[in-house]
C-alpha cells in the first residue's frame, strides 16, 4: 500500500465526531482514550470511568497528580466541577442498567455480525477481562476504535472471530486507520476510506466481505 | 465496643490459614490498603482466597502510581505463597513481556483463577453484603462465563445466574473513620472498597485519619458504621 | 442539552395515559414531590400504575407531616380517577377507621393491587436501573409473596425469584440540582428517590434550588447527573 | 385475673434490657419504638430505620420538626453526631444481608414454632407489609414485644398463627404485658412472669402450649 494509515490522533478525531451533545461516554485504553480531546465544539460530553468517577474532563498536571483521582486507564484526572464519585456497583449498574449513551472500546477481532473479542490473545493463555463485557452488553452504542490490521499483517476485521469473545453482536461501529465501518443487519458497511485509499485497497485488509455504502466518501473531519 | 486498633499487625493477627479475604483498590495503590497487605505478608496465612479486582497490577506496570512512588500490591503475597486462588477482573499485565508475579505463579500451576467480568465482581460483593444469594445479568452471555451456569431470557433477551460473593475478612483503604467506623472515602478510591466492605464478616479498614464522631459530617459518610470492624490509622 | 423547565405542568406534560410511574417519598411529605404529583393530577393522564412505598398515606393520617401542614400525595390522583394499578409494601392505613382515598377505591374494585415487601420493591427497583431482570431474595419465603414466583435453594435455605421495576417515569424530590441534573437530597429525603431516580426512562425532579455546576461539592452529589432528566425549581 | 398487666414503657424497658453494646438495633412501630428510652447506661446502640438512616438518637424538640428527618414510624428525629443516611435499596441491603443485630417487632400472632404475623387482619382484606418482612428475616434476633392477648382477649401466642405470615420460624424472644418467652426448637420457654403472675396466669392467657424453664421467676429491670 502506498496511502499511508491515519495516525491514532485522527482516529480518535473521527470517533469524536460521534459523540453528540449530552450524552454519557465511557471511553476505553489506548486509542479511545484519546477522544475526549478532538470533541467539536458546542457538545457538552459526560465523561464516566468505571473506576468510580462521571464527568472527568483534562488529565492532571504533572506533579498535580493524585493517586485518588484515576480514571480506568490508570492516568490522573483534573479535579472538575460537576464531579461525581461512586462504588463499582454503582458504576457498573449505570454500565449495565442503559446509562452509557456510548463506549469507545479497542479491539482484537470484530467479526461481520458485530462480535467482539478484545480480552485474551490465545496464545497467551490468560487475559483481562475488565469492564470491557460489561460495556460492550450494557452501552447503548458501542464504537470500536483499533488499527485495521494487527501487527502481524492480519485482518482484524474477520468473518467470524476466533478469539474468545467478549460479547456477540455488539459493536455499532468500527472506526480504523483505513476506513469507518457501519455494523448493520445485513452486514458490514464501508462508509468511509481513509484519504487515499480506495475501497477495495480496505477490503483486502479485511476478512470480512465489506457491503460497500452507496455514498462511501473519504474519512473527513 | 471499641473498633480502633493500634497497629497493621494487631488488625489482622487472626486471620487464619484459607480463608477468603476481598482485598480493596481498582488497580493502582489510590484505595488500596497497603498498610494491611504488607502486614497480612508478615503475619503469614497460607492459603488464602483473595477476591480482588486485578491480582497485583501497580507494583509491576505502575498504573495509577505517581512516578517515583513504589506500591504495595497483593503480589506481594503470592510471592510469599500465601494465596492459592485469586477471583478478579484484570489479573495479569496488560503488557505480556512485563508479567506479574500472579501470572508467573499461574503459569507454574500454584495457583487457581476465577476470572469475572468486572461489573459482575462488583455486583457479585454488592450481593454478598446485601443478602442476595443469587442474580441474573446480561454480561458474559455468549462467552466463557455462561459455562456451567444458568442461562434464562427475559423479555427476549438473555442472561446468566450469577452467584454472590462473601468473605471472611475485607481489607479496606479509607481517607477518614470516626471511632464509630463511619468511613469516608476520597474521589475514585472508593470502588471496589464501598462494596466489599459490607461483603466480609470482619471488614478492617486502615484510614489516613480517625476522628471523634461528629468530625465526619453526616453528608460525608459513604459507608455507615456498621459495616466497619477494626480501624487502624496510617 | 437543557435540563431545565420552567413549569411544573412542562415537566409532566407528555406523560400519556397507560403511564407507569415511580412515585417517591417513604410516606410523608418529606421526599415526596408534591408539586409534581399535584401537576399530573391536573395534566389528567389515566390509567396510570403507580409503583411507590405507599398509596398515598400522609394526606390522611399525618405521617410525618409537620403539624399544622397539609401534605399532597398520591390520593389525589386517586381521587382523581387517574389510577388503575398501585404496586406499594404499604398501601393501606394503618388505621382501618381511616382508610385512605386508595383503599376506598380498592375495595370498591377500581384499582388493582401489587403487595410487595419494602426491601424487595427497593431491590426491585434498584435492579431495574442496575440492568438486572431479576434476583433472589429469603424476603417472603413462607406467605403469601411467593405465590406463582420460583423458589430454591442456597446453601440450604429457600429464596424468592422477584423480578426488575422499571417505569416510564419517575417524579422525584430533591434538595439541590445542579444544571447538569447532579442531584443533592436531605436527611432520609433519599429512601426510594434515590434508587427510582435510576429506574425510569425519564426522571423528572422537582428541588428546591437549580444552582450553577460547581455550587454542589462532588462529596456531595447523591445522584450523578446521568440519572436526571428534567429539573424544575420549588 | 387480679394482677396488673405490665404497662407499655415497662415492656419496652424489659426489652431494652436485651440490646447489647455495640447492637446496630431496628425498632417497629408502637411498643418497639419506645425502647430506646430504656437502655441500661453505659451501652451504645446504633439505631438503624428504613426510612434510611443510621445511627439516630432522640426525637425533635417540638417546633424543632424537619420533615426531611423521620423514622420508619413517621417520627421527627433530631440531628445527631454520626448518624448518616442512604437510600433503600441500601436500608435494606444492611436488613437483608444480615447487618442488623436486634429488630424489636410488634405482632398479631407468634406461633410455637417463632411464626410471626403482623402484616393483615384477615377480616379487612388488606393489609400493609413494609419493612416486616425483610427485618423478621433479616434481622440476626428477632424480638417481639407486644400485649399477651388482644383487645378481645384471644390469645396472641398461638399453636398455629390463623393470621397470613410475616415469616416463618423468625421469632427469637416475646416479651409481653405479663411474660417473657424466648422461642428455642423445642418450644416457647417461658422464662418470667409479671409480678403477681403464676406460671399458670400465664398460660390461661396463651394457646400453645409453654414449656416452663427450670428458673422461671419473675420479670426484672
Amino acid at each position: 500500500m502506498v496511502a499511508e494509515r491515519l495516525p491514532r490522533e485522527v482516529i480518535a478525531m473521527r470517533v469524536a465526531q460521534e459523540l453528540q451533545d449530552g450524552d454519557v461516554v465511557n471511553l476505553g485504553i489506548g486509542i479511545p482514550s484519546l477522544c475526549s480531546q478532538f470533541v467539536p465544539e458546542g457538545r457538552t460530553i459526560f465523561y464516566h470511568s468505571e473506576s468510580g468517577v462521571l464527568n472527568y474532563g483534562p488529565m492532571a498536571e504533572e506533579g498535580e497528580e493524585d493517586q485518588d483521582l484515576i480514571n480506568a486507564s490508570g492516568q490522573f484526572l483534573a479535579p472538575m466541577h460537576g464531579m461525581s464519585f461512586f462504588d463499582s456497583g454503582s458504576a457498573f449498574a449505570m454500565i449495565r442498567g442503559g446509562h452509557i449513551d456510548v463506549t469507545v472500546l479497542g479491539a482484537l477481532q470484530v467479526s461481520r455480525k458485530g462480535d467482539l473479542a478484545n480480552w485474551m490473545i490465545p496464545s497467551r493463555g490468560i487475559g483481562n477481562v475488565g469492564g470491557a463485557m460489561d460495556l460492550a452488553v450494557g452501552a447503548k452504542k458501542v464504537i470500536v476504535s483499533m488499527e485495521h490490521i494487527d501487527r502481524e499483517g492480519n485482518p482484524k476485521i474477520v468473518e467470524e472471530c476466533n478469539f474468545p469473545l467478549t460479547c456477540p453482536a455488539c459493536v455499532d461501529m468500527i472506526v480504523t486507520d483505513i476506513a469507518v465501518i457501519s455494523v448493520q443487519r445485513e452486514g458490514l458497511i464501508l462508509k468511509e476510506t481513509a484519504p487515499g485509499w480506495s475501497v477495495e485497497d480496505v477490503q483486502a485488509e479485511t476478512d470480512a466481505k465489506l457491503i460497500i455504502a452507496p455514498d462511501v466518501g473519504n474519512i473527513s473531519l | 465496643m471499641n473498633k480502633v486498633y493500634s497497629s497493621f499487625s494487631e488488625a489482622v493477627a487472626d486471620i487464619p490459614d484459607s480463608a477468603t479475604l476481598m482485598i480493596d483498590g481498582f488497580a493502582g495503590p489510590g484505595g488500596t490498603s497497603q498498610n494491611l497487605i504488607r502486614a497480612l505478608r508478615d503475619q503469614g496465612a497460607r492459603d488464602l482466597t483473595i477476591i480482588s479486582n486485578t491480582a497485583g497490577l501497580a507494583s509491576v506496570i505502575g498504573f495509577g502510581t505517581i512516578p517515583g512512588q513504589k506500591p504495595i500490591d497483593i503480589g506481594i503475597l503470592v510471592d510469599n505463597g500465601q494465596v492459592a486462588k485469586v477471583i478478579a477482573s484484570f489479573p495479569v499485565s496488560p503488557s505480556p513481556s512485563r508479567p506479574t508475579s500472579f501470572e508467573k505463579a499461574y503459569q507454574r500451576g500454584e495457583i487457581e483463577l476465577e476470572l469475572v467480568p468486572q461489573g459482575t465482581l462488583a455486583e457479585r460483593i454488592r450481593a454478598g453484603g446485601a443478602g442476595i444469594p443469587a442474580f441474573f445479568t446480561p454480561t458474559g452471555i455468549g462467552t466463557f462465563v455462561t459455562d456451567g451456569k444458568e442461562v434464562r431470557v427475559f423479555e427476549g433477551k438473555e442472561y446468566v445466574l450469577e452467584s454472590a460473593l462473601k468473605a471472611d475478612y475485607a481489607l479496606i483503604r479509607g481517607h477518614k473513620a470516626d471511632t464509630m467506623g463511619n468511613l469516608s472515602f476520597r474521589g475514585t478510591s472508593m470502588n471496589f472498597n464501598g462494596v466489599m466492605v459490607t461483603a466480609a464478616t470482619v471488614s478492617i479498614v486502615e484510614v489516613d485519619k480517625i476522628v471523634n464522631v461528629g468530625e465526619i459530617d453526616s453528608y460525608r459518610i459513604d459507608t455507615p458504621g456498621l459495616y466497619v470492624n477494626r480501624i487502624v490509622e496510617v
